[in-house]
């Protein structure tokens, strides 16, 4: 007599189910990763050659040798050609490789190199490197890769460097939500800021 | 700053651009777009360039010719906005609206980005070579007493080279013209204080009467004065001056006024010396030729002249009187008439009886280098010119910096003289309405791409030399600069002296260079010197104050009656200058267009602005398209009631009623240049602008006005939004 | 005394009548739906140019930003009311005449709710982003903002469109069955079958049912009365001068009743006509009708007094000017003919040689309704011309083409969604009808029904 | 979402935003123009012109009221009947007045709209959905709407006139609400840069576009938590009190009155502009 | 023994009550008054005299329902503005109240209806496939007394039936 039951049961549980799904998406994907495409570049840069552990036979240069802008502006910006010529004009070595006279073409020309933008956030976020950089290397002390490393992933392991993250506001959001110390040694920590025009132009 | 001329141009170059602005079109993409921009990037950079910070370069504005010194933001090799240049005593880095807009002019679509040959009714792109030489041809066949350059003001190393060229030609014929310029003035102040343009202390002054002159607007240095202005509203002692405006059409200085009496046009010396009679029966001492002019200008005469009630004069003159030292300054409302310069020279004699000369009236400083002091302009040059073309005097004529056929009124038939020339070059921004004429356009850099030196004609402190450099990369490889252009011609002419400069900027360095000592370098080595000036935007020179008399004589004096009722013709034209059309050189730049005049607050039209009296007389409401008629011909335009303006006046303002030049400024407005009057100045033989007199009537035609005023008209309703009080009601000095 | 339904009718004689109206309505009908289907056509040739265009093609502005879009948006929720007040409110009193009108009533009720969001969201300016609003659970962990009185709005709106479909749905199960037994074939037959649920008309089934209906009726009659003053709040809570009035949300609700009653009084005679339902619909009911939107007429009225006298005798200096800016400036037109309209007009209704005359009805009742329009217009338009700052008014804001041709086409969307509705599912309750005769026979017979509420 | 953080917090949220017992710690961005400088040039809306990416909508679009001037200058006359305006206009920069309690910010529906903790009145674009109750509600109608989808409209942008707009400021696109920011992209800036040196942003450090413009210097900005700023002074000088709807110097009779006021303040909006009233010469 | 259903159409209601009423002074055995199930094309509550009371639980289900909504609106809604901490409101907390319970009254309905419909389906046992013994006339305008009892108690349905004047007997063995 109560088959009928069957059916409420069946909406409730759809009703739930639903729910509960609903409640799982709306977490935001904190550390998931997200993997961009593969970006073409003018030639491949080895990052893991040279900012990679010693032991992968890497040079461990700091990210911000190249990146050098990521303190003090809000894009990290790309070295100048001169920067790279400043180094390998002395390493002989490779001089030959395919990579490095490309590098000397541009060079030669004087022409900047074309790079694609990897890590391309949309025009109307106003995203600090600077802030980032202060506060979590020079105030935190964090080592420079593992800082980068939060929203650029593990870009000693790559050679052309991809988007391993999402980028997206959640996801952004999900790191300013977290209580952070405000330096090395203090306890006392603070949240990122959480007012639209913080990234919102 | 600058390391050095190779470098910066490589800085200048536009880089990163590919949809760094766009953002929200259409369904506006949220997400994260990987690999399709390019990142900004360089060969080889400086410290101070960092991506997405802003670089500020000094330069000196070119929409007007104050002289302001700007500051370019440059990010990613592109100007971005531009402020004052903190370092520029005329301006102290403030801007107005118009400076500002000459990012507009820079970026404008509208720009011609070649030389262009007239072949037939259509222009032919052609290379500079063929032009230049073109140029060598044409000169090279006439007699040099046939070439003429017509030019705007110039100053400074681009003026040096023009009269070099002149010389090497042996030319003497250079018409600077100004369409709108205080020359009538100049010509008084330089009878009555022995200089065309004296120091105005306005800071110092307690009081200052202003006769017309919209020194907050248009008039000569509007930033500069509008700073002084400010200092004299509320000095550090809290004492704050009084402006009084004298005039028959409210300037936007009128605006600001304490009190703005509407004069009767053209009475504005009676009046003057009608105050000089007053403050002489109140005891102020006068010289006995003094007296004896101004004897017969008695209170109730003068009022019954010029309109301005007796209380008010009395009023005034006490003021005068009580408040030392004055400032009374003669403006384009007192000089636009055949009897300007008396006019002008009655005002001069007011502020000599105030003992206002030395105090509030200065001198100013000489100029080490008059070779490169401006050379103002005036409409009597384009008159002569008119008159020189007219009897085949011209062969070759040269235009750079002015627009005449748009700026001469009808009567001049400047555009049938001009045919008479047989070749007519014209150095050009836009197909202005003398470019269309031309056979020959030469397409110049825009400001923001030039290399120049200018002195502007009034400097508050000392002498100083502008500096204008590239904040950018051309936009286009065809246009030069009109330094460039010169350098090419002059080589054609005199190559030895010339070929070792491989453009102007290698001229200009090096002439600078070589009078380092005297421009303020004598300790710098030439790099540090240079990059240094380039780096301030301004050098600073060293310059004695010339001597200035106090003692005109007012015996010579006679200022006539007022003007006698015209049947035909019962209105006076008053042709407005307002602060961003000017004389209309800057109408296609579109924020100037759409920022609304300050007074009446319409956009993108010309006008008619009249007394709600006059216009309740000839049946007009607002929006009435009416017919305003001289003698020399008519507009049309929408009609405006307007509290600021006298019964007998009309006013229309220039600048618009382009035929061409652009898509913002062509077909904007009717131009009422056009319908001037031929009357002229007695003395000067300036073209008296405001004498033109008129009739209007109703065209037929309503239309909405567009402007920003709403419904309510300048009226508040009875709610608290802008807020006036008595100045003796609060104490100025306690406030921060 | 009239009667209000002939107790005579043979019970097969209504499933027969309003059976026939899903099969064979006169010609008329054919001739409304094409007549709709243009309309909705205009409508939507207007929103595609908008949407692609800009919400500029509307000629609103910067100080004169919301128009006919807001105020017909507020006519069609307001027209929902009246669904409400026949088929809960007179519910509740037991008032018999209800039963053969309030099926249409109800499904008026929904339909212009359905009307009524069209135009919130023609209205935004960026239409492709309007879940903004819902709180949905988002990665970016954003929200609508909840103190909005517009979320409030999209809140009761919702939950009065979907109780107002359930409720319409629910009272229609047991006529779905005649359907469903009496049709034999075709899509009908399915579509019958399976929203008649399996109705057989048990006596557990007429329990439940009965509490069921009685309930929601319970809930329908606060929840129309919030939705409205939710509506009066978008105006009420804002700072504009006309706007800020306390007495609103009982002003838009009267006038939600009226104009619903007004549009019932117009829906009645077309439907009489088309589907030949002269003997459910009968004149007596028709009387009880009008008296009823007459004294609601006056109700609307008073309040309206109310709020010109409290404005009147404020010390609001702002909104004063702004009522007499509405009296004599620009609008002045719109405003008196919206007072003809309202409250004049009505006045004919008293008379009883007028409560029966169909088409005198049909007009003044129509007329009613741009009445009621106009008011929503006078709310809105005269407000933005005449706020606040005087350097931002403006006097001459006409609503351009586009604008108005939306709020033609609504009028098609909602015809076109009636007349659907008319032609699918009977728009005369057949049980409830029944029932009626049902209890006229009884007491025709002097029998007191033996318990019960009916 | 966490309920915890709910009931963890609960009188924290239910306290108001901002009062009198939780002010502004770090910056409450203000601003005071002096009416008596103002000379009405326009040179500010200009300025803003250039340094917001507003766009020239030409004259048939300025006709029906869809200008985007977020400082437009207002010109009232004072003449009481008399023949002439003979005392000057009254210009007034009107600008949005971000205001303390502002009645945008609680009606948009989709929050688009928010007060910041430096006080400032954000208007986030990308959230707008273009309802326009903002501006419905703003006593000032200092809101702009994009009517039409600017970017995309010729002779707004020709090219190469994009080149002028600035990267930091988005371009807003049709249907979405704008308005003053304060030049928010130059407070981001500046507030950066102090932080990078570990102290707050200094008066006169940052400056909005039309302050700096302002030939008369008739435009003071700067922060109103700072004892040191010159408009934390100018407010405290003329007794002007940022949370208050009628403030007490306005009931005293006294003979010589403080100028400082602020537009339509009866209205609870707490702006955080503040006017100082023209003056005018009575021996005149 | 199997079990037997019967429909007897009656065309008078008032017949119909009296085959009821006899139904039950019978005392058939193998046959309880539950088990009786009356079929009427419209609601005639005079029936649950001779029925007997039968309990109506939908209310409760409303009050479940609304209750639910209103809690659940509230929490929801002050929990999205507690962490949307972003949404600062000038002049007003983070969670104002008379928004909220605007909202909540809201849902508290919306909550009531949807739950009431619930309750309903589930009391009423809706959805559900028609009986094989269901005659059209039901919902026209003949009432239907459906019986179920032993094969033994099918005589003295018929009987009773018969004598109230039933229009049509339809006999159907349960499966």
């Amino acid at each position: 007599m109560y088959s009928f039951l069957r059916l409420s049961v069946l909406l409730v549980g759809l009703v739930v189910s639903a729910g509960s799904y609903a409640v799982k998406a709306a977490q935001p994907l904190t550390t998931a990763d997200d993997l961009g495409p593969n970006v073409e570049q003018p030639f491949e840069f080895p990052h893991d050659r040279h900012a990679g552990d010693a032991a992968d036979g890497g040079m461990e240069i700091n990210c911000m040798y190249c990146h050098t802008y990521a303190r003090r502006s809000i894009v990290a910006g790309i070295p100048p050609v001169q920067k790279c010529v400043g180094c390998h004009q002395n390493i002989e070595s490779v001089r030959e490789a395919p990579r490095i006279k490309k590098l000397f073409e541009y060079w030669d020309a004087k022409k900047a190199i074309p790079w694609k933008k990897v890590h391309d956030l949309p025009d109307f976020v106003r995203f600090n490197h600077e802030r980032h950089i202060q506060r979590f290397v020079f105030a935190q002390g964090k080592p420079v890769q593992e800082a980068c490393g939060y929203c650029h992933g593990d870009v000693k392991k790559m050679t052309v460097a991809r988007r391993q993250k999402p980028l997206s506001m959640g996801w952004c959001r999900s790191c300013h939500m977290k209580d952070h110390r405000i330096d090395a040694t203090s306890t006392k920590t603070s949240q990122g800021p959480n007012d639209c025009w913080q990234c919102h132009k | 700053m600058i390391e050095n001329g190779f470098n910066r141009r490589n800085f200048l170059k536009v880089l990163g651009w590919g949809g760094a602005t766009v953002a929200l079109s259409g369904c506006g993409n949220t997400s994260v777009e990987d690999g399709r921009e390019f990142v900004t990037s360089y060969a080889e950079t400086a410290d101070y360039i960092i991506p997405s910070i802003g670089t500020y370069f000094n330069s000196t504005c070119a929409q007007c010719d104050a002289g302001c010194g700007i500051m370019g933001r440059v990010r990613e090799g592109r100007v971005l906005k531009l402020e004052g240049n903190p370092e520029s005593p005329i301006n102290n880095g403030k801007m107005c609206g118009l400076g500002q807009a000459g990012v507009q002019a820079h970026y404008n679509p509208d720009r011609i980005r070649e030389p262009l040959l007239r072949n037939g009714d259509r222009g032919e792109a052609i290379t500079w070579e063929k032009a230049l030489e073109l140029i060598n041809e044409k000169v090279g066949s006439v007699n040099p007493e046939n070439v003429a350059f017509l030019t705007g003001v110039v100053s400074g190393h681009v003026k040096a080279l023009l009269n070099n060229y002149l010389d090497a030609l042996g030319s003497g014929h250079h018409y600077v013209y100004e369409a709108v310029a205080p020359s009538v003035v100049r010509a008084s102040n330089k009878k009555a204080y022995g200089v065309e343009m004296p120091r105005l202390s306005m800071d110092k002054a307690k009081v200052i009467v202003s006769f017309g002159a919209d020194f907050l607007g248009a008039w000569v240095s509007p930033v500069h004065f509008s700073q002084q202005y400010a200092r004299f509203r509320k000095p550090d002692n809290g004492e704050r001056g009084v402006l009084v405006q004298v005039e028959s059409k409210m300037t936007l200085t009128g605006a600001n006024a304490d009190r703005w009496l509407a004069i009767r046009p053209g009475t504005e010396g009676i009046l003057a010396l009608g105050l000089i009679n007053s403050l002489a029966a109140a005891g102020l001492p006068v010289s006995e030729d003094v007296a004896a002019a101004v004897g017969e200008y008695t209170s109730d005469r003068v009022s019954k002249d010029t309109g301005v009630s007796a209380e008010h004069i009395a009023k005034l003159a006490a003021l005068l009187k009580e408040r030392s030292p004055s400032l009374v300054i003669a403006g384009s409302a007192a000089e636009g008439y055949a009897h300007g310069s008396q006019n002008a020279a009655a005002i001069a004699l007011l502020n000599q009886v105030l003992g206002n000369v030395g105090q509030t009236v200065e001198a100013p400083s000489s100029v080490p280098f008059p070779q490169m002091a401006p050379s103002t302009g005036n409409s009597f040059a384009l008159q002569s010119l008119s008159d020189d073309m007219a009897q085949d005097k011209v062969k070759v004529l040269f235009s750079y910096g002015a627009n005449p056929v748009f700026t001469a009124p009808a009567f001049f038939k400047l555009k049938e003289n001009l045919k008479k020339v047989p070749f007519k070059v014209v150095f050009a921004h836009y197909m202005d309405e003398t470019a269309v004429e031309a056979d020959l356009v030469l397409p110049l850099n825009s400001a923001m791409e030039d290399w120049a030196t200018l002195m502007p004609e009034y400097i508050a402190e000392g002498a100083q030399l502008n500096i204008r450099q590239p904040l950018m990369e051309k936009m286009y490889p065809g246009t030069l600069g009109v330094g460039d252009i010169l350098l090419a011609m002059l080589k054609q002419r005199r190559p030895d002296e010339y070929n070792d400069y491989e453009d102007f900027y290698s001229y200009l360095r090096s002439a600078m260079v070589s009078n380092k000592d005297a421009l303020g370098g004598a300790d710098k080595d030439d790099d540090t010197f240079w990059e240094t000036a380039l780096s301030h935007g301004v050098v600073k020179l060293v310059g004695e104050p010339v001597n200035m008399t106090g003692s005109m004589s007012a015996a010579a004096l006679v200022v006539p009656a007022p003007f006698a009722e015209d049947a035909t013709y019962p209105l006076h034209l008053i042709p407005a200058v307002s602060a961003s059309m000017r004389d209309g050189r800057n109408a296609n730049e579109p924020w100037l267009q759409e920022s609304p005049d300050p007074l009446t607050t319409i956009v993108w039209d010309s006008w008619v602005e009249m007394h709600p009296k006059t216009a309740a007389k000839l049946g007009i409401v607002e929006g009435d398209i009416v017919e305003v008629a001289s003698k020399s011909g008519a507009i049309k335009a929408q009609a405006y009631l307007f509290p600021g303006i006298h019964p007998d006046v009309v006013s229309v303002p220039l600048g618009y009623g382009h035929e061409a030049m652009g898509r913002y400024a062509k077909g904007v407005g009717s131009n009422a240049f056009s319908i001037l009057d031929p009357v002229f100045d007695n003395e000067t033989g300036e073209l008296a602008m405001h004498e033109t007199r008129v009739k209007v009537t109703k065209a037929g035609q309503r239309v909405i006005i567009v402007k920003d005023e709403g419904p309510a008209g300048g009226s508040q309703m009875g709610r608290r939004i802008a807020l006036r009080i008595p100045s003796n009601k609060v104490n100025l000095s306690e406030e921060v | 005394m009239e009667k209000d339904i002939r107790e005579d009718i043979a019970w097969a004689q209504i499933n027969k009548d309003v059976l026939k109206s899903l099969e064979s309505p006169r010609r008329i009908y054919w001739v409304i739906l094409l007549i709709a289907i243009a309309m909705v056509g205009v409508a939507v040739g207007c929103e595609i140019y908008q949407y692609q265009t800009g919400m500029g093609v509307a000629n609103k502005n910067n100080s004169h930003v919301w128009s006919l879009y807001i105020a017909t948006f507020i006519f069609w929720i307001g027209m929902s009311h009246s669904g409400t007040l026949l088929s809960a409110i007179l519910h509740l009193m037991h008032a018999d005449w209800r039963k053969p009108i309030y099926r249409f009533a109800e499904a008026m009720t929904t339909f212009s709710l359905m009307t009524a969001g069209l135009f919130v969201m023609v209205h935004l300016g960026r239409l492709w982003q309007v879940y903004y609003v819902m709180p949905y659970p988002n990665e970016r962990w954003a929200w609508p903002n909840f103190q909005s009185p517009l979320v409030w709005d999209m809140f009761a709106i919702a939950t009065y469109l979907s109780s107002s479909v359930l409720f319409l749905y629910v009272g229609m199960i047991p006529d779905l069955a005649i359907c469903r037994d009496n049709i034999h074939a075709g899509w009908r037959k399915k579509l019958y079958t399976i929203m008649s649920l399996g109705w057989e008309g048990t006596d557990r089934q007429w329990r439940n049912f009965r509490m069921t209906y009685l309930t929601i009726a319970c809930f329908l009659i606060p929840l129309a009365v919030s939705v409205h003053s939710i509506v009066a709040s978008d105006f009420a809570m804002s700072n504009m001068p006309g706007w800020h009035v306390t007495s609103f949300p009982p002003y838009f609700v009267a006038g939600a009743l009226y104009s619903g009653c007004a549009a019932i009084i117009t829906l009645f005679i077309i439907l009489r006509y088309v589907f030949r339902f002269e003997e459910y619909m009968t004149l007596p009911i028709m009387r009880k009708l009008v008296r009823l939107t007459f004294a609601i007429a006056m109700v609307w009225t008073y309040l309206n007094l109310i709020e010109f006298a409290s404005v009147w005798y404020g010390h609001d200096q702002t909104a004063k000017d702004q009522l007499i800016f509405k009296a004599t400036g620009p609008y002045a037109p719109y405003f008196w003919a919206m007072i003809f309209f309202g409250s004049i007009l009505p006045l004919m209704l008293a008379f009883k040689r007028f409560q029966t005359h169909l088409p005198i009805l049909f007009v003044v009742s129509i007329l009613l309704n741009v009445g009621m329009w106009l008011e929503r217009w006078m709310i809105i338009s005269p407000s933005f011309a005449h706020g606040h700052y005087p350097w931002a008014w403006d006097h001459d804001q006409w609503p351009s083409l586009i604008q108005w041709g939306m709020v033609f086409g609504s009028f098609g969307w909602f015809t076109l969604l009636f007349m659907v509705f008319c032609k699918v599912f009977p728009s005369v309750s057949m049980y409830e009808v029944k029932e009626m005769v049902y209890h006229r026979s009884l007491a025709q017979k002097h029998k007191p029904a033996v318990k019960g509420d009916y | 979402m966490s309920i915890t953080n709910l009931l963890e917090n609960w009188s924290d949220f239910r306290h108001q935003h901002p009062s009198e017992d939780r002010p502004h710690l770090e910056y409450k961005w203000a601003m005071s123009i002096d009416l008596d400088s103002c000379t009405g040039c326009n040179a500010c809306s200009v300025a803003c012109y250039a340094e917001n990416n507003l766009p020239v909508v030409g004259k048939e679009k300025f006709a029906h009221g869809h200008s985007h001037h977020w400082m437009r200058i207002e010109r009232y006359w004072d003449n009481d009947g008399r023949e002439f305006a003979d005392q000057g206009a009254q210009f007034l920069p009107m600008l949005c007045q971000h205001c303390e309690s502002a009645p945008c910010e609680t009606v948009c529906p989709v929050g688009a709209t928010n007060h910041t903790a430096d006080g400032l009145n954000s208007q986030v674009y990308n959230r707008c959905v273009g309802s326009r109750y903002c501006n419905a509600n703003c006593p000032y109608k200092v809101r702009y709407f994009n009517w039409y989808d600017y970017p995309t409209t010729d002779n707004v942008w020709p090219a190469p006139m994009e080149q002028q707009l600035n990267p930091d400021v988005t371009v807003r696109g049709k249907g979405v609400m704008e308005k003053c920011t304060f030049c928010v992209q130059r407070l981001t800036v500046a507030k950066s840069d102090a932080r990078t040196e570990g102290r707050l942003v200094l008066d006169g450090e940052v400056q909005t576009a039309c302050q700096q413009v302002c030939p008369t210097g008739a435009i003071t900005f700067g922060n109103l938590v700072d004892p040191l700023a010159k408009v934390g002074k100018q407010w405290m000088q003329q007794q002007v009190d940022l949370n208050k709807d009628k403030q007490a110097k306005d009931a005293a009779e006294d003979a010589v009155k403080l100028r400082g006021y602020r537009i339509l303040e009866e209205l609870r909006t707490y702006p955080s502009v503040m006017y100082l009233e023209q003056l005018r010469e009575s021996a005149i | 023994m199997s079990t037997r259903h019967l429909l007897a159409l009656f065309n008078d209601f008032d017949e119909a009550v009296a085959a009821i009423a006899d139904l039950r002074a019978a005392n058939i055995k193998g046959f309880h008054i539950d088990d009786l199930i009356l079929k009427s094309p419209i609601e005639h509550p005079e029936v649950e005299q001779v029925l007997g009371d039968k309990p109506v639980n939908v209310q409760w289900f409303t009050l479940v329902g609304a209750t639910m909504g209103g809690l659940l609106a509230f929490i929801l809604v002050s929990a999205a503005q507690g962490n949307f901490f972003a949404q600062l409101k000038g002049g007003k907390p983070i969670i104002p109240l008379p928004p909220n319970f605007i909202l909540t009254y809201e849902m508290f309905i919306l909550g009531g209806v949807f739950i009431t419909i619930l309750g309903f389906l589930i009391c009423a046992g809706l959805p559900a496939k028609r009986s094989p013994l269901y005659s059209a006339k039901v919902s026209e305008d003949q009432i239907g007394i459906l019986v179920q009892g032993d094969e033994s108690a099918v005589a003295a349905f018929k009987a009773i039936f018969t004598k109230h004047k039933a229009l049509e007997i339809q006999e159907e063995a349960a499966k």
